[in-house]
């Protein structure tokens, strides 16, 4: 019992380094890096954001989902005797040795008020909303910037021709970090430039679903309510019954590839 | 009458050069025959004519960049295919308009068009548009 | 300082690293396309009973007060739960009101945004909604969530259909009636999200494209590529900001304020992190959406959440007298990713195993089924980790398993990898490592919190203004969620909270008095279970500061 | 069919689509398939004028690296890159001459666009209605299937297709291309004192009085010779000139409305194409009463 209580224990300490902070005694490999000018030693191994919090600061902005997916952490550093200025995430990006950085917690930007449901489908509304895309000279500043690797200069062109599809699909996997808007020489805000562009092409670009169309309909009817008052009138052995015939169907309903 | 002898400053002098530095013209050249003040189509709308702004920017007069004219400009280079001299007054308007607009200082703020037109204008008319008008 | 030196990496992996992945390569012919037996019930007890979080003793204690006293509860809840307010009850001045609004949506995930413009819908004028956020607006789980939302809107589904998949894969402790809600505006909720323009994957055709997920016998996933909630939280953010309601960045909610004689929830305080101060916040409703609780490390596990992810919500409406249900099971995902260190505890989709990859030792040898339930496999590896000692050591101290990715491609041909997992390709290459070429390493992870606070089909909780949607909700999931169902959790409960707060603002139309009165019973009742303690609580953020600085840190300005 | 990069330019795809189109349509019967470029960006205009201002080359030098690509990858048959619209073809072609004279700028632009293949220049800009003159009138001649005869037309060429001379297509003083090809395709055409002058531009958009003005002049005079509609080759004039003839009529109460054709939109009756390739309900004034009275 003793020993196999220790597997938690075990646990809980190998994976301290991301539940509670990296002990220096375990860390083999270290980075010198500069956090607004100063210096600080951090093991090697760690995100910017682990590093700074090694290095004792608390995040209390610039830091959110820790995985990529939210865009707060924002971050700017150039390399020790490099020219070029680079963006990054602080949370997907292993420290350096020689990186000067800083994290730009909050960029100002304009957004436009519209009606998604009342917008006409137009090419034209693009420029209505954002008439600074016409300032674009197309030097790519904003796509060198974007730590998500999309090609932003490409759809705010798109969107200066009216292709709502095209903005849609360059931009989709945007995380709205604003990094681009940040560098744009043309004070264009790209990443609400593109959000209008998919939830436009997002409502508009598709016929209505009607499978979906089906099913509203029948709920609003109270087609279901049967079978629902039969599954909820169920003892504990007959919804297990239940669920095992469901299942045995399975097979049949999810051949046909993974798509 | 008398006449009136006008000096050009350092200011003024500072001033002409930039303006052949950003243009790639030697203003001095110009020998005020008019002949792009009677072919531009915007002279009539114009505060002062194309060759007046020549004339000014030799003296040194700052002041042509407060002027309406060279912004009335539209480039389209009818004074270039004809200036006697070879000069190439679009580019002494655009230098000037140039001056202006680096000090962030734009002459058309979008906001002003109305919704109406944003949506008739063709997509060309306003790039070209930010492109002449906005810093 | 001089014995810390340069790192080296090869193909983003340590020479020690490297080592083991010969072994995993000079293996991997034998292995293709052999998996080892599945396990026997029996053999499934034992390793559970031996390495699963939730099964080992000592993780776990019951609440020692309030409502739910005596209900299990993993030690992390337990502890904040059986704390003193962060607040000082006299030093707050409750007459100052800086906020007063009819609603006051507390969180701005899917849940929070979804209620929001419901509420707005259903006749709250927006400039009576305040929707605070411990973080940005939308920093959340929700925007993390990969998977998809289901829906039962295939021709060959029903909503009845889509029921009893939840309710058999909640272990049949889900609240019937709740689960019924869930299902029941499940295809409403799609529609709108559609009608909003929310990009979902379509086929060419532009019909909608369904996949299976697991414990669903039918296809009924809807996804937008791996960034379903990302898609889902920008555009009902985008509406909500079109809609111009006022939102508080930065201001998590670190009390709930209280009506003194009838305990109705009649606000919050707000502490503004950047400078320090207090807000007090007057509200006739009030919706809890704070979401879950993966930042207290459960078991000292890494998790898949979001750094706010604290439990907060739980706690207040503890406090404020509200009834809590199924805490006590955690969701552990079997592979989290346990290398390179900037992305532990990320999600590595079950889809990579059921396309062929092998969890591997040190030494190369598979161990186990790669498609055990979920908890078994997650107690497998724990077990080829810390009881037979065969895991992967990384340089930062963890153990982890192999997850031979390269038998993907040897099984399905070349380029399936690359075609099938674009999104997580792109995230390894990041950090140097080809998952083409190489394994990846991963470790059981902690994702997500079953239970919460009670809830009933109109998003009531059991105390009087005060409505939960979402991840801090309990009750819909049972003691098992389902892929896909909490983002669909967030999106319907959103909504039912913001139309059931609506109509109740209808019939309250006067603010309830302000007081800490909850505060006063709540210390009584720890006083009488006689808990002593300086724990204080809800938590608002983790604390990941290194040691070194930690020990030197001084509070000159207190 | 001769494959050759071709460059729309952002009003193409939005209010110029029947030149589009039309154009692409015309090109196909002579002969040529208009390859889009990919990935094409604003070709930058308009051409800027200071020596210093190196950053509005940028947009033009990098279509020119796709079409470089898309020789390298042997899509094309013309290192030249083809353009429809005239502020499109003034622009791609006086960066493509400035790229040519001044190698340090190209070096400069090169270093600048570190994420692009180097472009090495000697991309020329080519407008439709050079490989048209390149072709021969004859073969435009030989392709017409319908009599344009009694359409009496004024060519318009504005400013970017003439001038500066560096970039002229034809004579910057007395062009006769347009006259040529009206010709060759049977059209009645009528000379017009002020083809050649500005239609305002892009004044259009701060100024728009001062278009109408010149609309009104330009159109006057063309209708004085005897013109009943107007030919372009330029969305932007198409623009000033058509769809203001509703402020126009709003400052001279008994101005009658003139239509104004693509130039290809008259190729492609000539030659009897399929008429959705026209999509006169893009043009302002609508021009099909007039066909309709002159049977065509």
């Amino acid at each position: 019992m003793a020993k196999e209580k220790n597997i938690m224990e075990k646990i809980a300490h190998a994976n301290q380094s991301v539940t509670k902070g990296i002990d220096p005694k375990d860390v083999k490999h270290w980075a010198k890096i500069y956090i607004m000018g100063k210096v600080y030693e951090v093991p090697a191994d760690l995100t910017i954001m682990q590093a700074m919090e090694y290095a004792g600061y608390r995040f209390i902005h610039s830091c959110g989902c820790r995985a990529g997916f939210c865009g707060a952490c924002s971050t700017i550093y150039r390399m020790k005797g490099e020219y070029k200025l680079q963006t990054a995430m602080a949370c997907q990006t292993r420290v350096e040795c020689g990186m000067y950085l800083v994290q730009l917690p909050f960029s100002p930007a304009e957004k436009p008020i519209y009606s998604v449901t009342k917008e006409p489908y137009e090419g034209n509304s693009f420029l209505k909303y954002f008439p600074e895309i016409a300032r674009c000279v197309s030097c790519n500043t904003c796509t060198k910037a974007c730590p998500q690797d999309l090609e932003v200069m490409d759809y705010v062109q798109a969107a200066l021709r009216g292709d709502f599809q095209r903005v849609a699909e360059l931009s989709f996997d945007c995380i709205q970090c604003g990094m681009c808007a940040l560098r744009c020489p043309a004070e264009i805000v790209q990443y609400n430039v593109s959000q209008f562009g998919r939830v436009m092409y997002g409502r508009n670009g598709f016929p209505e679903n009607k499978a979906l169309k089906k099913v509203v309909k029948a709920t609003e009817k109270g087609e279901y309510k049967k079978d629902f008052k039969n599954l909820l009138g169920l003892n504990m052995k007959q919804s297990k019954e239940a669920y095992k015939k469901q299942q045995a169907t399975k097979a049949k309903f999810l051949k046909g590839g993974k798509k | 009458m008398s006449k009136k002898i006008i000096e050009i400053t350092d200011e003024g002098n500072a001033f002409l050069e930039k303006v052949n530095e950003l243009s790639g013209q030697v203003v001095t050249l110009c020998d005020q025959c008019g002949t792009c003040s009677g072919c531009c189509p915007m002279a009539e709308e114009m505060d002062i004519t194309p060759s007046q702004i020549n004339r000014m920017v030799q003296l040194g007069q700052v002041e042509v960049l407060d002027l309406e004219a060279i912004w009335l400009c539209a480039s389209c280079f009818t004074c270039t295919v004809r200036c006697p001299r070879g000069l190439d007054p679009s580019k002494i308007c655009e230098s000037l308009r140039q001056m202006t607009l680096r000090k962030a200082i734009d002459y058309m703020d979008i906001r002003d068009i109305s919704e109406k037109e944003m949506r008739r204008l063709p997509q060309i008319a306003i790039v070209s548009a930010f492109r002449k008008f906005t810093g | 300082m001089s014995t810390k030196t340069e790192y080296k990496l090869i193909g983003g992996y340590p020479q020690d690293m490297r080592n083991s992945i010969k072994k995993v390569e000079a293996t991997r012919k034998k292995r293709a396309g052999k998996v080892l037996e599945g396990m026997s019930l029996k053999e499934r007890e034992e390793v559970l009973n031996q390495c699963h979080p939730d099964f080992r003793p000592g993780g776990k204690r019951k609440i020692g007060l309030g409502l739910n006293k005596g209900n299990i509860a993993p030690n992390e809840v337990a502890d904040l739960i059986e704390a003193h307010p962060l607040v000082d009850p006299k030093k707050i001045n409750l007459k100052k009101i800086d906020h007063d609004v009819d609603l006051l949506i507390i969180g701005g995930g899917l849940a929070g945004t979804a209620a929001a413009l419901l509420a707005n819908d259903g006749g709250v004028k927006t400039d009576k909604i305040l929707l605070v956020n411990k973080l940005r607006h939308g920093d959340s789980n929700s925007i993390m969530a990969q998977g998809g939302t289901q829906v039962a809107d295939a021709p060959e589904d029903s909503p009845p259909i889509h029921y009893l998949d939840a309710f058999g894969g909640g272990h049949f402790t889900n609240k019937p009636e709740v689960l019924k809600a869930l299902i029941e505006e499940a295809p409403h909720s799609l529609k709108w999200l559609v009608d909003l323009g929310v990009l979902f994957d379509r086929t060419e055709d532009g019909d909608f494209v369904r996949l299976a997920g697991g414990g669903t016998s039918r296809k009924r996933m809807h996804a937008c590529k791996d960034y379903t909630g990302m898609e889902e939280v920008r555009v009902l953010r985008d509406e909500f900001r079109n809609r111009e309601i006022p939102t508080l960045e930065y201001c998590p909610v670190i009390e709930l304020l209280t009506d003194p004689t009838t305990k109705k929830v009649t606000g919050a305080v707000i502490w503004e992190m950047e400078t320090g101060d207090y807000k007090v916040i007057r509200a006739k409703a009030t919706i809890m959406a704070t979401g879950g609780f993966g930042r207290l490390h459960v078991r000292g596990f890494p998790t898949t959440n979001h750094y706010g992810a604290t439990n907060d919500g739980v706690v207040l409406a503890y406090r404020a007298g509200a009834k809590l249900r199924d805490l006590d099971t955690v969701q552990y995902h079997p592979t989290g990713a346990a290398y390179p260190q900037q992305i532990i505890g990320l999600l590595l989709t079950e889809k990579l195993r059921s396309m062929g990859a092998q969890p591997v030792n040190v030494d190369g040898e598979a161990f186990v089924y790669p498609l055990e339930p979920r908890d078994v496999e997650a107690s497998a590896l724990i077990k080829e980790c810390y009881v037979k000692n065969k895991g992967v050591p990384t340089p930062t101290g963890m153990q982890g398993v192999w997850l031979d990715t390269p038998l993907i491609d040897v099984i399905n041909g070349k380029g399936t990898i690359k075609d099938s997992f674009p999104g997580m390709v792109r995230m390894f290459e990041r950090f140097g490592v080809d998952m083409v070429k190489d394994p990846v390493l991963v470790f059981p992870t902690l994702h997500y919190q079953n239970g919460g606070i009670e809830t009933d089909p109109l998003a009531n909780s059991s105390i009087d203004g005060l409505f939960v949607a979402g991840e801090v909700s309990g009750g819909v999931h049972g003691k098992n969620r389902l892929m896909g169902n909490s983002t669909l959790d967030c999106i319907v409960f959103g909504r039912i909270s913001g139309r059931t707060a609506a109509k109740y603002l209808k019939k309250n139309k006067t603010a309830g008095k302000l007081s800490f009165k909850h505060l006063e019973r709540y210390e009584k009742l720890l006083k009488d279970a006689k808990i002593k303690t300086n724990r204080k609580a809800p938590m608002v953020l983790p604390d990941y500061r290194g040691k070194e600085a930690l020990e030197r840190m001084l509070d000159i300005f207190n | 069919m001769k494959k050759i990069p071709y460059y729309p330019g952002c009003t193409l795809k939005t209010t110029g689509k029947n030149f589009e189109d039309s154009a692409i349509a015309t090109a196909k019967v002579l002969g040529l398939k208009l390859l889009e470029i990919d990935r094409w960006n604003c070709c930058g205009t308009v051409t800027s004028l200071t020596q210093d201002d190196l950053i509005h080359h940028i947009a033009s030098v990098r279509n020119f690296i796709r079409v470089q690509e898309m020789n390298e990858r042997g899509e094309v048959d013309d290192y030249r890159l083809l353009t429809l619209c005239s502020m499109c073809y003034n622009t791609l072609k006086s960066v493509s001459n400035v790229m040519q004279e001044r190698p340090d700028d190209l070096d400069k632009i090169n270093n600048f666009m570190d994420r692009e293949e180097d472009y090495k220049g000697g991309v020329t800009v080519v407008h439709l209605l050079e490989l048209i003159r390149e072709m021969g009138f004859d073969e435009i001649k030989s392709k017409v299937k319908k009599s344009l005869g009694k359409l009496k037309v004024s060519p318009y060429y504005g400013c970017t297709l003439l001038r500066p001379k560096e970039v002229a297509l034809d004579d910057p003083e007395v062009p006769t291309i347009m006259e040529d090809l009206l010709n060759a395709i049977g059209v009645d055409v009528i000379d017009s004192p002020k083809k050649s002058m500005c239609c305002g531009s892009y004044q259009t958009v701060r100024n728009p009085k001062t278009v109408v003005r010149l609309g009104y002049e330009i159109i006057e005079s063309a209708r004085k010779r005897g013109a009943e509609a107007l030919v372009t080759s330029c969305p932007l004039c198409a623009f000033n000139l058509d769809d203001r003839q509703k402020e126009i009529k709003l400052e001279h109460p008994d101005f009658e409305r003139m239509p104004v054709f693509y130039f290809t939109q008259l190729t492609a009756l000539a030659f009897g194409l399929k008429k959705d390739v026209n999509n006169f309900d893009l043009n302002f004034t609508d021009p099909r009463p007039l066909l309709k009275k002159k049977k065509i």
